[in-house]
């Protein structure tokens, strides 16, 4: 029952271990009678090569054996010492050069009854991706996720712009979209198409709910913005945690959401749920923009914004309009959480809270309130992110992106597309 | 609709029980109103308006001219007494609902969207019967012609006095049958101001019952048909423009001289 | 699988007269034993069958009825964001527990080991990994079951490089557990002839991972370690999806899990992963199971499940449940002081404990050995292979 | 239940260092937030520092306690110096993102692998407390009574913590009360109008943002006394904790954030235990253990809800303050 | 309750200027010389003066239609926003990029016309806030309050003398939030004086404040003018020009087009008909001109659209 079992131990304590394990392939005769084995491979640019012999030597013990078929090789030890192995080059196929030194190899154990010893020959070609393709690559997917950060950001733009909240809970309604695919295609088994409406209709309601229950009546006492920002704080905290409560703590996969990318374009891959949430998010993005821009409830929604009393003033029903905003802006984020996991892939109780600061930092890039700074804001976050982990540690990749953000705000206080304020 | 004359004679000071063969479009009711709790701003202040009529208000500072205004349109609350639309009452009503009534207000301070522009202030100003639109602007603009120049500019980022006109101009979109103003004339150039009055002054005219507070008091009584003298959320003075205008206790009080040569 | 678990003869036995002598006779105890383990925060996920597997021991504890009745009080340790832990642990102290099993997190251990310790109370942590806690000034009262990194590195960088990859890509969550386990099969790997030429770090809580997944494409490494926690679940199909191979991956405890409800068929077909731990029985999972129905992980529960059992052991020994007296007598029950028999069950043991003979238990997670910094020095490490249907069976 | 048990933890939160730390740190924004109107978000990374720079002059310098202290204060110095130049010219609510951003930037740089010699990275750093221990002057032993029974560290520990607060509020409440107080305020009001004044906004905004960042440092080595320095303490959430203190207690008070953060935290525990008692007994059969230390934070998050709901000042605010916000 | 006003005719100063008077002519003791100020918003010129001089001991008022560019000509001068170009300097020293709370300190104070009131500040705080050279406003020193204790009092009593003057000493304790839009404008004015300015810039002072109490203030401004203050006021009320301006200064579409006396300013053709328009000084109660009547109409048909 040695076999198929490595057992090991700290030898700090001075305390060793038992048995070892062996591999499908190279076990010989050998592994009976001995506890720590060599093992290895040995390959000439990739290719394994059989028939090759490898010779052990030292402590007074001496042994050899061949590589197999896939160039790989075991060879059993009495000891828990340094040993030499020597590869034979006679035994090499024709062609085959070694270069000075690398024949022999001094190997010593671990804490395991195990070492590994690989003869690599030749150059070992490995086919990297070149500099200007890694960053195409990350320009594209910075692209795609600084879409999707809009797409996240344009709903919390929305609220902010026409309540002046900065809504920390969005990042829940985000979640929430995608809990509720979750449920409906996952848990209740509904076709997809079905369950991504079901989902967007009870995020919009999800909107429709928080404002009539909450910030409305909350309005109506005349709350002010920074204490209805920290109602929002513990919203986001209640409403997280109620999700852990229902759904656990980890993370699940929509269906198809774990398909294999299969869209190529030169060194770019992309699937097409890649394709469909850029096309998604840039429909939506402008859709929003024509709403904001051209339309009379969003000209509304910009005046209420503006100076709420004088809009109730003009004849703006402005609980009306904010219960608009509310249910749009609950159906966006619920739009942009389905696709989120679809994009990242995966659905868990806090996905939307791990980006609530970068779509923080978007919106305020790009300007507060302004839809199209939230695009532009979004972008740069995304590319920045992608793009910065060329130089940066990777897990640092988040402090390129903020930097922007705080370089950018030094040279422009009201953000890219923002307005500056006239005094006097 | 009746055709507004200048009222014929002088009504008795102070006095409600008057005989007028016009409806009252606003009366306000021995009304008491305030801000912070315990703190009353308005006193049992009253005030009529009568279909057609141009009324003017003027007081000293902090008189409670402003919160009267608020007051009819909703925006203060009425602690005590009533406010009546037409014999309806509406007290404490929603501001939007009094605009469907075809009640305007212009207020005296924020009173444009800053980051929208003119042409969407003016928008907003109709923004119960969009369809009108064309046909309004081209009024409004006529009376303002500086605006018209500028239709694509925030408002924000306007002066002083473009903002005031932009304010009274998103009333006049309105089309109101009452129209509340407070201070229109404040911060306009002379020229504008004189415009601004007698734009008022025609509003009125083609049947538009308005009530305007003003600190250009002159100017205000020379035009209106009544006025009221509001001090320390009371009316203290009631009568015909012409004749408080005159009246030397007003003078004294809340006239001054200067505008007198 | 059995085999291996007994010490070998290279097991250089600590010095017996070390060993604490042993009071023979019966026992009439109450051990009340408090648990900080992840319920909220990022890291519940790893709590149920922590929680669960702390139940099952205690179950079979009370059932053996050998004179020691175990109560177990469970509280959140939460995350390291929400400062719960020391809450918990201040609850824990007021209902004078004598040991407090906990916390998964290094750094939420970190937070609260001088707050228990200080107050005589043994710290037994099923999960913490971090080398640092090894010469911590902890009054000789915290203790792990969890094997070292260096052992599963070792371990995982061998098998990769058996498998025959030159080139390795590690993708490491940023924590002491993944870095140190990366550290480890770096070195592994490295010394056996292979060259790492991509470890891309990323932070729990981290949402995205195309950087550090463009960054290992672009260096087309025969092979990538996967270290990480539950963020697997996002990264393997993002990188699978990005046209790395998957049966070119090598998974970690801390992520090894049946993918089969979350993966594409066939998306992991091939990959490996190592696992501490002799191959748990179907037996032990069945009670696990019977603790918890609704579990889907066993990750840490064995360990858990040991804590309990020696923390119990140890107090059994001592006939005492006082934390400085449990304490004393850990290393002693795992079979790190003495050559005591082996033994797996809580009624063996307690049985030979009764009698006045020393022990060496040896439990769910391996043939446990206390050393004296109360780390463990002996651990099965198992290695598994994913099948079609993204489940795994052991293959070593 | 055991009622008195869990009310006797809740009330040894009154006066745990954590308390105290949360309080100082709460005063450091009441400064900022409360009086200046700087909507500072990055809290937690003056906190930071503070835990940082006083564990790295100790462990990588071997300073003394006093010289690690001043390594914080300075670190944190610095830091606001170099976070507001660019941001004091930004509205709140630019600033408000920006500090978080500055904040979190501070996080990753402690936790990133690429200084683990220094900052032991995601581990965070332990071993520091060596000289505090050393300078106290209580004889070893076990003091106290009923549930305030604690060791001569765990006291050392909570007469400096509550030494350091006691002073920082008493200096607080004598500057807010002078000229100089009246300048914040009236910046917090409309910082054109003072400008126009002739007063130096800027420097007001930086004296405020480095005073009550000085404060967040201080409490950030309170913070870490008890406890051990870990990165992922640090992040935006003890800054929204530490905002729900302050108008729990009310922004622009003294005594506001103190209490604040007694009643907090004497809640959670009261929440904690109450809640895993509950399942215990079997009076919430619907629910796991787990899922009861969910609902700890659900209920929290509701009671900063219904706090604000209810009191929108918090408890020594200004009522009268309410209905002028815009 | 107010005072009752008796027109006490102001002392006007004289003899201002150097040569001929016209836009921007020389004078005899300027405090503030702007030469080639120009800012500009997009393709808006707001701002365009070529020289301008505002002469020392003296009240001169800043006139013209909306939009002139008044306000923005006080910002650029008070360093609340850049010019585009040129250069300007008050008592000798050039204010180019000098920040605007160093303008102010130099003696130079302005008011807004869309009024800052620090709202939860007390009218009698916003008062004391105006108050100079404090030394209780440094951070180190505030902490003992024997440093500024006896200060704080003399200002205290001072903050009071003016807000009765001002008619808002009844609401010193209450919050400036609460002020009425008249109260704020005096509140500006108020809190601009208790710095002892040497050049107090007003934007729009008077506007919406009560005429009787405006008269009183006239008063007050001349008595300070008297004291040796120099003030520069922005007003569209024509009869307080009149009344107490020694100089005007007419700017329309960001130029200067003319200087002079108030009495000959206002008569000249262009200044009435681009700014104080033909119904100036006329009554406008009488009515019916052609042109009203038929506006009427106008109107009248809008009305009746929405029946
Ligand atoms: N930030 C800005 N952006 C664009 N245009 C501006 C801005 N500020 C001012 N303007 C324009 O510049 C012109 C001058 O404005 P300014 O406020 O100086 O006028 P003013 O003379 O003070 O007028 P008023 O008497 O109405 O107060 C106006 O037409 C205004 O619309
Ligand atoms: N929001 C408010 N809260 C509390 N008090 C207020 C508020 N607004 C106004 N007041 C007080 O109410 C009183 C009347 O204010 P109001 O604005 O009605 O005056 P007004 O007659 O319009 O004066 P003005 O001519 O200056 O505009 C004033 O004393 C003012 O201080
Ligand atoms: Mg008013
Ligand atoms: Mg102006």
């Amino acid at each position: 029952m040695l076999l198929g079992l490595l057992v090991s131990a700290l030898t700090l304590s001075g305390i060793a271990a038992s048995p070892a394990m062996a591999d499908e392939g190279g076990t010989d005769s050998q592994a009976e009678e001995f506890e720590y084995f060599f093992s290895g491979n040995v390959k000439y640019n990739d290719e394994p090569l059989e028939g090759v012999s490898i010779a052990v030597s030292g402590n007074g013990f001496e042994a050899e054996t061949e590589t197999d078929e896939n160039g790989q090789w075991t060879l059993g030890v009495p000891e828990k010492e340094a040993y030499e192995l020597t590869l034979d080059e006679d035994t090499l196929p024709e062609g085959v050069i070694v270069e000075d030194g690398q024949s022999t190899i001094d190997a010593e154990f671990g804490l395991t009854k195990r070492k590994s010893v690989n003869f690599f020959l030749g150059e070992g070609q490995r086919v990297t991706t070149d500099y200007g393709a890694q960053v195409l690559i990350r320009v594209v997917n910075g692209l795609n996720f600084g879409l999707l950060l809009a797409l996240a950001a344009i709903g919390l733009s929305l609220i902010f712009g026409t309540t002046g909240l900065s809504n920390f809970a969005h990042a829940e309604m985000i979640t929430f979209g995608a809990l509720m695919m979750l449920t409906f295609s996952n848990m209740l088994g509904l076709p997809v198409w079905l369950a991504i409406l079901i989902a967007i209709a009870l995020s919009a309601g999800l909107g429709w709910t928080l404002d009539a229950g909450l910030w409305k009546p909350l309005r109506k006492r005349g709350v002010g913005l920074i204490p209805l920002m920290i109602v929002s704080i513990g919203l986001s905290l209640a409403l997280r945690y109620t999700f852990q409560f229902f759904y656990g703590g980890s993370t699940r996969q929509l269906p198809g959401a774990t398909l294999p990318r299969e869209i190529v374009l030169g060194p770019i891959l992309l699937s097409w749920i890649d394709v469909a949430s850029m096309a998604t998010s840039v429909i939506v993005l402008l859709a929003v923009a024509y709403f904001l821009l051209r339309t009379r409830i969003g000209k509304a929604t910009r005046a209420v914004s503006d100076n709420s009393p004088l809009a109730a003033a003009s004849g703006i029903d402005v609980d009306r309009v904010i219960r608009i905003v509310w249910v749009l802006g609950g159906a966006l984020a619920g739009l942009s959480g389905i696709l989120w996991a679809y994009f990242r892939p995966g659905v868990s109780w806090d996905m939307g809270f791990q980006i609530l600061l970068l779509v923080f930092a978007a919106v305020t890039l790009g300007g507060l309130g302004t839809a199209f700074g939230a695009l532009v804001g979004s972008l740069i976050v995304g590319l920045f992110i992608e793009v910065s982990t060329l130089w940066l540690p990777s897990d640092m990749k988040y402090v390129g992106a903020l930097l922007v953000l705080i370089l950018v705000l030094l040279f422009r206080p009201q953000g890219i597309l923002g307005r500056r304020e006239r005094i006097g | 609709m009746t055709n507004s004359e200048p009222a014929a004679s002088a009504e008795p000071t102070g006095g409600t029980a008057t005989v007028d063969t016009r409806d009252l479009v606003v009366e306000v009711r021995d009304v008491t109103a305030g801000y912070l709790p315990g703190v009353n701003i308005l006193n049992g202040c009253s005030l009529t308006a009568r279909d057609g009529e141009l009324i003017g208000i003027i007081g000293p500072n902090g008189a409670g001219k402003s919160t009267l205004l608020k007051a009819i349109f909703g925006l203060v609350k009425v602690r005590e007494g009533g406010i009546y639309l037409q014999g309806d009452e509406i007290t404490n009503q929603k501001a939007n609902k009094l605009v469907s009534k075809g009640v305007g207000f212009v207020p005296q301070t924020n009173n444009v969207f800053p980051s929208l522009t003119i042409q969407e202030n003016l928008e907003m100003g109709i923004f119960q019967k969009p369809k009108d639109l064309k046909h309004r602007l081209e009024f409004v603009v006529d009376i303002f012609p500086e605006l018209g120049k500028r239709l694509a500019q925030r408002a924000g980022s306007l002066s002083g006095g473009e903002r005031q006109m932009v304010a009274m101009s998103r009333a006049l979109m309105m089309g109101p049958h009452v129209l509340l103003l407070d201070e229109p004339s404040a911060g306009l150039s002379p020229v504008r101001q004189d415009e601004a009055f007698l734009r008022v002054k025609e509003i009125n005219r083609a049947g538009v019952t308005t009530i305007m507070v003003e600190q250009n008091a002159r100017r205000c009584l020379q035009i209106c048909d009544r006025g009221y003298v509001l001090d320390q959320g009371r009316d203290a003075y009631e009568g015909p423009g012409r004749e408080l205008l005159n009246d030397p206790k007003v003078i004294g009080l809340y006239l001054g001289t200067l505008g007198q040569d | 699988s059995t085999g291996g678990t007994t010490p070998e003869e290279s097991e250089e036995p600590a010095d017996t007269g070390d060993a604490l002598a042993i009071e023979a006779g019966e026992r009439d105890l109450t051990l009340k034993v408090g648990t900080i383990l992840p319920q909220s925060g990022t890291l519940a996920f790893l709590g149920p069958p922590e929680e669960a597997g702390v139940a099952l021991a205690a179950e079979e504890i009370n059932e053996a009825d050998a004179g020691i009745q175990v109560e177990v009080v469970y509280r959140d340790s939460g995350d390291t964001t929400t400062d719960i832990a020391t809450v918990s642990v201040t609850d824990l102290l007021s209902q004078d527990v004598s040991a407090i099993i906990g916390a998964a997190s290094s750094g939420v251990s970190f937070t609260v080991i001088d707050q228990i310790t200080s107050a005589g109370v043994v710290h037994f942590s099923p999960a913490n990994t971090s080398p640092d806690f090894t010469d911590y000034d902890d009054n000789g009262l915290y203790f792990r079951t969890a094997p070292s990194d260096l052992l599963q590195g070792e371990v995982l960088g061998n098998l990769i490089a058996e498998d025959g990859a030159s080139t390795l890509g590690l993708l490491v969550l940023n924590d002491p557990y993944g870095t140190g386990l990366a550290a480890a099969t770096t070195e592994a790997f490295e010394a056996a002839g292979g060259e790492v030429v991509a470890e891309e770090l990323f932070n729990t809580g981290d949402s995205n991972f195309d950087a550090q997944l463009s960054a290992i494409n672009a260096s087309n490494p025969d092979a990538v370690a996967v270290i990480t926690f539950d963020e697997a679940k996002v990264v393997v199909p993002a990188l699978v999806g990005a046209g790395y191979p998957g049966e070119q991956l090598y998974f970690v405890d801390g992520n090894l899990a049946d993918y089969s409800a979350d993966f594409a068929p066939g998306l992991v077909a091939g990959a490996k992963g190592t696992l501490p731990g002799p191959e748990l029985e179907a037996s032990f999972e069945d009670r696990m199971l019977g603790v918890d129905p609704n579990l889907d992980s066993f990750s840490y529960g064995p360990e858990s499940y040991d804590a309990l059992m020696l923390i119990a052991l140890a107090a059994y020994a001592a006939n005492s449940t006082a934390g400085e007296d449990i304490g004393a007598y850990l290393q002693q029950v795992s079979g790190g002081s003495g050559d005591g028999e082996t033994v797996t069950t809580f009624a063996d043991a307690a049985a030979l404990l009764a009698e006045g003979s020393q022990i060496d238990f040896d439990g769910a997670s391996g043939p446990i050995t206390l050393d004296e910094n109360g780390d463990p020095t002996e651990a099965t490490i198992g290695i598994y292979e994913y099948e079609d249907d993204n489940t795994y069976t052991r293959i070593g | 239940m055991d009622w008195i048990q869990i009310f006797s933890n809740a009330a040894q939160e009154l006066i745990s260092p954590t308390t105290a730390a949360y309080a100082l740190a709460a005063l450091g924004l009441a400064i900022h937030f409360g009086y200046t109107g700087l909507l500072n978000f990055g809290q937690a990374g003056f906190m930071a520092l503070g835990a940082y720079g006083f564990a790295i002059s100790t462990l990588t310098f071997g300073f003394p306690v006093w010289a690690s202290v001043l390594v914080g204060i300075g670190a944190s110095i610095v830091f606001a110096l170099i976070l507001g130049i660019p941001t004091l010219r930004l509205r709140a609510d630019y600033l408000a993102i920006v500090t978080i951003a500055a904040a979190e930037i501070l996080r990753l740089i402690f936790t990133t692998n690429t200084f683990d010699d220094v900052t032991g990275s995601a581990s965070g750093l332990q071993g520091y407390k060596g000289g505090i221990a050393a300078m106290n002057p209580i004889p070893d032993g076990t003091y106290g009574f009923g549930p305030f029974t604690y060791n001569a560290y765990d006291w050392w520990i909570r007469i400096l913590g509550w030494t350091v607060v006691i002073l920082a509020a008493l200096f607080t409440w004598s500057i807010m009360r002078s000229p100089w107080g009246r300048v914040i305020k009236g910046i917090r009001e409309d910082e054109d109008a003072v400008r126009a004044l002739g007063k130096n906004v800027y420097s007001y905004k930086m004296q405020s943002l480095i005073l009550g960042g000085v404060f967040g440092t201080l409490a950030g080595m309170i913070f870490i006394m008890p406890r051990a320095v870990v990165p992922a303490n640090y992040q935006t959430s003890l800054t929204f904790f530490i905002y729900a203190i302050l108008l729990l207690g009310g922004a622009a008070t003294i005594l506001g954030p103190i209490v604040g953060s007694m009643i907090f935290w004497v809640l959670l525990s009261f929440f904690s235990g109450f809640m895993a008692r509950a399942v215990e007994a079997g009076w919430l059969p619907f629910m796991t253990q787990v899922q009861a230390g969910q609902l700890r934070f659900i209920l929290v998050g509701v009671a900063i809800m219904l706090l604000v709901v209810f009191r929108p000042q918090g408890i020594f605010g200004n009522k009268k303050e309410l209905s002028f916000v815009r | 309750m107010s005072d009752n006003a008796t027109p006490t005719t102001p002392v006007k100063t004289t003899g201002l200027h150097v040569g001929e008077a016209g836009p921007g002519c020389k004078k005899v003791d300027p405090i503030i010389i702007a030469d080639g100020v120009k800012r500009t918003f997009g393709g808006l010129t707001a701002v365009d003066v070529a020289h301008v001089e505002i002469p020392r001991g003296a009240i001169t008022a800043l006139i013209g239609p909306n939009g002139a560019g008044k306000t923005t000509f006080f910002n650029l001068l008070t360093g609340f926003d850049k010019p585009d170009e040129g250069k300007w300097e008050f008592d000798g020293r050039s204010l180019a990029h000098v920040p605007a709370y160093r303008v102010a300190r130099m003696g130079l104070i302005r008011t807004f016309q869309l009024t800052k009131a620090l709202g939860l500040l007390t009218v009698l705080d916003n008062m004391k806030l105006g108050a100079k050279g404090q030394s209780g406003e440094n951070l180190f020193r505030s902490v003992f309050p024997f440093f500024w204790r006896s200060q704080e009092d003399e200002i205290e009593a001072k903050a009071k003398e003016i807000l009765a003057r001002f008619k808002l000493d009844a609401k010193q304790e209450d919050y400036a939030a609460s002020l009425s839009g008249g109260q704020r404008k005096l509140l500006e004015m108020a809190r601009a004086l208790m710095s002892d300015p040497t050049l107090v810039m007003l934007d729009e002072p008077m506007a919406g404040v009560n005429p009787a109490l405006t008269q009183s203030l006239l008063d007050h401004i001349l008595d300070l003018k008297s004291q040796g203050m120099t003030v520069l006021f922005v007003e569209h009320d024509m009869h307080m020009v009149r009344h107490i301006a020694d100089w005007v200064i007419v700017m329309a579409e960001g130029k200067i087009v003319a200087e002079g006396d108030p009495h000959e300013v206002m008569r000249d053709p262009a200044v009435i008909d681009a700014y104080l328009g033909a119904h100036h000084d006329t009554d406008l109660g009488d009515d019916d001109d052609p042109e009203s009547v038929e506006h009427i109409h106008a109107m009248k048909e809008l009305i009746d659209d929405e029946q």
